[in-house]
């Protein structure tokens, strides 16, 4: 029922782990549902002094397209700007896993939502410091 | 790569002895039965032979035996058939929260119909309570409904006691054995069941046949209408074959029950306290009465589904606990049953051994599992490691 | 003694080539495509593929093929589940007199739930009329079900027209396909049919599995209740080794259907023309359309069952027209159907070829059958000879 | 579903036919139903001379049953007294052949009829003759 990609992406997630003093933590999901994801960013300046994510781990509890679309983000948004990272549609991560089963849809909106809430950290620390 | 298939519960591999019995009955003596020329009477004679045969191992009437498409279709025609055929009696139907799907939906689709049913609770360890089942047993109960063993957590339901308390009553008792037969030794008579289910590729037969035992005198409906074939209970072409095939393997697996349940229970535990050494882990289900094959465990901070695909890429084949084509998003209602919390449900894995299964295949899951949980646990934010 | 099998009809002896598609998934590649493992997704792609397959011989899309345990299943599936579903918008089924039993008799039972059915008359060639049709189809009317070719007399019904009909009027259309699946070519679309059923034992496949097509977007109830595989439509453990031969039977059938068919008639008409030597003799239905392997005959003054049994007695299987369990007394409906007066009924001999069959069977049949009608004639009062 | 005794009897059918100038007939049955007997018998008296069935045919039409208990029946009740033939049983017959399928106990009771029939015929011939 999972795709090719999925599988692999699976068997050989990137961005997986946890980054030490990062600038942006996200917690989302919950144990009941079975799917938890903690999103973890670094954020530097480009060139043209936009905020851009320079780094990012996830940590996941979940099922196999839990752990996939959670590697998959981390991959797509590396190097994004934050603006251009928070407009990141879950279509386009399901896609870029050739698609995922209906049921499992909501794992893409959930490492989204972990990613929005990182950068809500980030920013709120941020905030506090300036 | 070593290929250790532990998922027994969800299907077997066909024994070759059965597909050897199967053989003549595809190409050669392949009449329908319904024919009345010799290659019908051959196919007819084939069938009633099996009949014979089953009703013998379950002790059973062979007039009492219908041969369905599968436990799906026997627990189907059980519950919706009795349940039609009876409701001048009254409209409750009992069975319990941890049934099969093929009970619980088909209950759900009876009061539907305005039917009323109730479900019995389980207890921690994983059973139905017989204090509890004279509370659910009602004058207008037409029918009670429990598994003999549960197909995620093996353990086995005190039927006979479950089916007394029924005929004292009056009510209709029926029991999925889907995984008992051909693994437990089952005496209808003995054990007061009126209605009992049953599939062939559970028990090392084909896959696409079953059965459903009908205590001679029950009032039952049919699902499907036409040529009136099984004394008008299913109607289609007898698959034969299928039925010889089933047939073999009960015959088979009655015989070499005791020998085979002493050896499977041996790697099972031995598989259960290797893994029960891996840290933050448990046991679903208490160990006796269980299916002598099944290894239900749970793993803390990890996924089931993870944990079955990581096991699969080392050739291991574990569930985590139903084989069901709707992948629910719904934490296993057998183990929310036994009063798991919804994140312990998710940690679920089930192995369930068989004919084939060796020490050294064992030995492999105890070498390869400690290294995935460790593996997925790392990458899960629970646990706090 | 020589064997010459007649009753392809009834069903047909599974092909080699069909088994030895089947045979990696007997004991092999045995897991349960419900099974996330390895073992699991060998047989969900197996199955996948083969539904695949099957799709593309009918013109379909793969999620409009639903495996089901046979022809029987199929029929119930697509009435009992399109009418139940589609309760809201009437209650009208209309289908034909000379329908199969599985259809008949799930007619008859949607009858007592409250359906109102009504039954096409067929014309003394063994036909339904499109001018009949018109008249039946109503405002009210859900389905409409007429076979594709009559299992016993073989006509073959002017489907396209009749879907084309039902199109018009918002009606949804039914063909019970299992005497033309892998006979004759088919092409939903083309044919504007919403559903039709299908028996892999009637063209050289297994038995014990069949499919139902239905168009995306129909709205069917299913029988059964379960894990919901099949989209939901039929639960229960996929017969994987079933449905992998299934499609290769379909797939054989299929390429070599042009040639077969020629063959076939050549001694169909070969078989027709020389049981017409022997007197007060007829055939039933008319020869074109007609399946190429169907030859239903009547004899005057003697009983069918009789001469099926002296025939078997020299090996040769014949019918008396259908192989349903229940050996009833009444006169084949569908010969009464088509005008035929009782006692011409109760004289009737259908012999269906298949790919096995040699002309030197056929001229073994000839041999025999004058003898065995004399004999009988000889012992039976009618007929005053 | 036929017993084995059946099928014996069906292919090997004994007093099938004819009997020219028969003392009684008896005509049974009907084509619509797709069982039709006709029963030959001839009369004659024993030492104590009372009437007996010295020969009987009977002709059928009809399935494997009807064909098996006629030949039956005809066995059974020949050399009989008339008195006693009366009073078989059509449980008799039935059992003679080992059983037959409930859809086809009508035809023991067939094969009886068209005996009694025949009889009924041979008397009322007698007594007009008388
Ligand atoms: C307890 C139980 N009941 C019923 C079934 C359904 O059997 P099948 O899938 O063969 O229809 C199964 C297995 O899937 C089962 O384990
Ligand atoms: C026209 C027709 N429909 C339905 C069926 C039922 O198929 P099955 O017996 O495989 O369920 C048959 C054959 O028996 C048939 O000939």
């Amino acid at each position: 029922m999972y795709s090719k990609k999925v599988l692999e992406t699976f068997r050989n997630p990137k961005n997986i782990g946890e980054i030490k003093n990062p600038d942006g933590v996200g917690k989302i999901g919950n144990e009941k549902c079975g799917d938890v994801m903690w999103v973890y960013i670094k954020v530097s300046k480009n060139k043209r002094s936009q905020e851009i994510i320079k780094d990012i781990k996830v940590k996941t509890f979940g099922c196999v397209a839990a752990i996939s679309t959670s590697s998959v983000l981390a991959t797509i948004v590396k190097g994004m700007t934050l603006k251009d990272a928070l407009k990141i549609d879950k279509k386009q991560i399901a896609e870029e896993l050739d698609g995922l089963p209906p049921a499992k849809m909501h794992c893409s909106v959930l490492s989204m939502d972990g990613l929005r809430k990182a950068v809500e950290d980030y920013r709120n620390k941020k905030a506090k410091a300036d | 790569m070593k290929h250790v298939y532990l998922d027994h519960a969800a299907t077997t591999p066909l024994d070759k002895r059965v597909l050897g019995a199967m053989k003549p009955y595809f190409s050669k003596k392949f009449g329908n039965a319904g024919s009345l020329h010799l290659f019908g009477q051959e196919a007819r004679e084939a069938v009633e032979k099996a009949r014979e045969s089953i009703a013998k191992a379950i002790n059973a009437k062979p007039e009492e035996i219908v041969f369905t498409s599968g436990g799906t279709e026997s627990d189907n025609i059980a519950l919706q058939g009795v349940m039609r055929a009876n409701k001048g009696k009254g409209k409750g139907l009992v069975t319990s929260v941890f049934e099969h799907p093929a009970v619980l939906r088909t209950a759900e689709k009876l009061e539907k119909e305005g039917f009323e049913a109730s479900y019995l609770p389980v207890t921690k360890q994983g059973f139905v309570e017989l204090q509890e089942i004279k509370k659910f047993l009602k004058k207008e109960t037409i029918l009670a409904s429990v598994m003999h063993a549960n197909n995620e957590i093996g353990t086995i339901q005190p039927i006979e006691e479950i089916g007394k308390l029924c005929r004292e009553k009056g009510i209709l008792f029926h029991s999925d054995a889907v995984q008992t037969v051909g693994k437990e030794r089952i005496d209808v008579e003995k054990m007061n069941i009126d209605l009992l289910s049953a599939s062939a590729h559970k028990f090392y037969g084909p896959k696409g046949i079953g059965f459903l035992y009908a205590k001679q005198g029950t009032k039952i409906y049919p699902l499907m209408h036409g040529g009136g074939h099984e004394n008008g209970l299913r109607s289609g072409t007898e698959n034969v074959p299928g039925i010889v095939g089933m047939e073999k393997a009960l015959e088979i697996a009655v015989k070499e029950m005791d020998e085979e349940n002493e050896k499977l229970k041996k790697l099972r535990n031995k598989l259960i306290d290797g893994c029960l050494e891996i840290k933050n882990s448990w046991l679903n289900g208490v160990r006796e009465p269980r299916l002598a094959a099944n290894a239900a465990l749970g793993f803390d901070f990890v996924e089931g589904e993870s944990m079955i695909l990581m096991l699969s890429d080392k050739g291991i084949a574990a569930s985590t606990g139903s084989a069901c084509s709707t992948k629910s998003l719904e934490p296993s209602h057998v183990l929310r049953a036994i009063g798991l919390p919804h994140v312990k449900c998710h940690g679920s894995l089930r192995f369930t051994l068989g004919r084939a299964t060796t020490e050294k295949d064992i030995d492999y899951v105890l070498e390869t599992l400690p290294g995935i949980v460790k593996r997925l646990r790392e990458i899960s934010p629970l646990g706090g490691k």
